[in-house]
């Protein structure tokens, strides 16, 4: 088990309800897609704001990663839409 | 000279002119100077405000690096970006982008750039306020600015 | 509604924020401004400034429809021009030219494809005067500038 | 004959030695092209400026036209070198 703090954006916060919690990760939760699946077994809330996951953008310690991405070593990760700025 | 590079992510307005002067200080070798700046539309008065919501800490480093990028590609003299956050009104000022460099292409093409890539790399997230009362929805991205990015990768 | 053109040549500078506050004034339907600010460079210290003549008159008719044809081209919601005359020291204005538009690629072609049109058909030329004394010689135009202008045809 | 103001700018206007003249030009004067060969037939001065004729760019009652253009109702002719100005 890791700990690592989750951060949630936009209408991903809303309907996950909150927008950080630190949570402790299974061994076998090795990059982004894995956190994905994971996350969506915690609650109908993750299910909801997860369940496009293909529009789901996410960054590791603030920088921009594919879902296939390996979460080690991963401070904070960020879960969020596309961007929507300018 | 180094290219100087100004990034800011605040709530508060900026000044245009301000951020020209401070930009061109002191030195008479820049010949291009091109602004953008974008602002809040009222949507024929469907629209109360904007509500900004961003990634703080990354939001400034991803803004940096893309005026950085836009620095080294179009040999600019110096490049200031600062984008708005919280509520902004119809008419407000949401983002500035500020290129310089000793020739008018290079300005223009530099802006330009830091604003494409602003708009689909920055994380920032739009939500509409109706002049209803009613809270409107998420904005959604646009296929057009991910292309508008895009061509920036065909052009060279 | 309309969109408004303001056309200048004046001797005198111009203010960057005064231009662009009268352009956005009272109306909160524009999305994106681009500025273009053209400045006299010193030449790594060779020029003392640039003299600039103009045919009076015909600079501003010639400039007025420059702007509107690129407020016709691009949509813009409004489009300000100024041109100064005169001597000009290094670090001082040379052109404004500032673009409205609900969206910013059209502000920043609109911006950009005045000045295009400008640099080759608005009637003014540039003399150097050296940082040594002497008077320098007119400045030729380029080759660049008219492909400059020619890439507008090609792209439509 | 018809009288017509020239004005002339840039090293157009040096070389000649003035900036505007009023010129009564010959019928047989009918286009721009015209036009540049009469004046180099006044004196060295207008051979000077308009020696090479390609490079000098006209304009009728203010507006741009090319070396073919007739100047018949022309109240001014403006020759000048190209521009550079912005």
């Amino acid at each position: 088990m890791s700990t690592v703090n989750l951060v949630y954006f936009s209408w991903v916060r809303e309907r996950i309800g909150k927008g950080e919690e630190a949570l402790d990760l299974p061994a076998d939760v090795v990059t982004i897609a894995d956190l994905l699946a994971h996350l969506k077994t915690l609650g109908e809330e993750y299910e909801s704001a997860l369940e496009h996951e293909s529009v789901i953008r996410a960054a590791i310690n603030q920088e921009h990663v594919g879902h296939g991405e390996p979460i080690a070593g991963a401070r904070e990760i960020a879960l969020f839409p596309p961007m929507t700025g300018g | 000279m180094t290219a100087s590079v100004t990034v800011r992510v605040q709530r508060e307005d900026f000044d245009l002119a301000a951020e020209v002067a401070a930009l061109c200080h002191g030195r008479s070798d820049i010949g291009a100077v091109v602004t953008f700046s974008g602002l809040c539309r009222d949507e024929a008065g469907a629209l109360a405000a904007l509500e900004l919501e961003h990634y703080p800490g990354m939001a400034e480093t991803e803004i940096s690096r893309i005026c950085r990028e836009a620095v080294t590609r179009f040999g600019l003299q110096a490049a200031t970006a600062i984008h708005r956050f919280g509520r902004i009104a119809p008419g407000e000022n949401i983002v500035l982008v500020i290129a310089a460099s000793p020739h008018r292409q290079a300005a223009f093409d530099g802006a330009n750039f830091v604003m494409d890539f602003l708009k689909t790399s920055a994380p920032f997230w739009k939500k509409e306020h109706h002049a209803d009362g009613s809270v409107g929805e998420w904005l959604s991205a646009k296929d057009a600015d991910d292309a508008a990015r895009d061509r920036w990768s065909r052009e060279r």
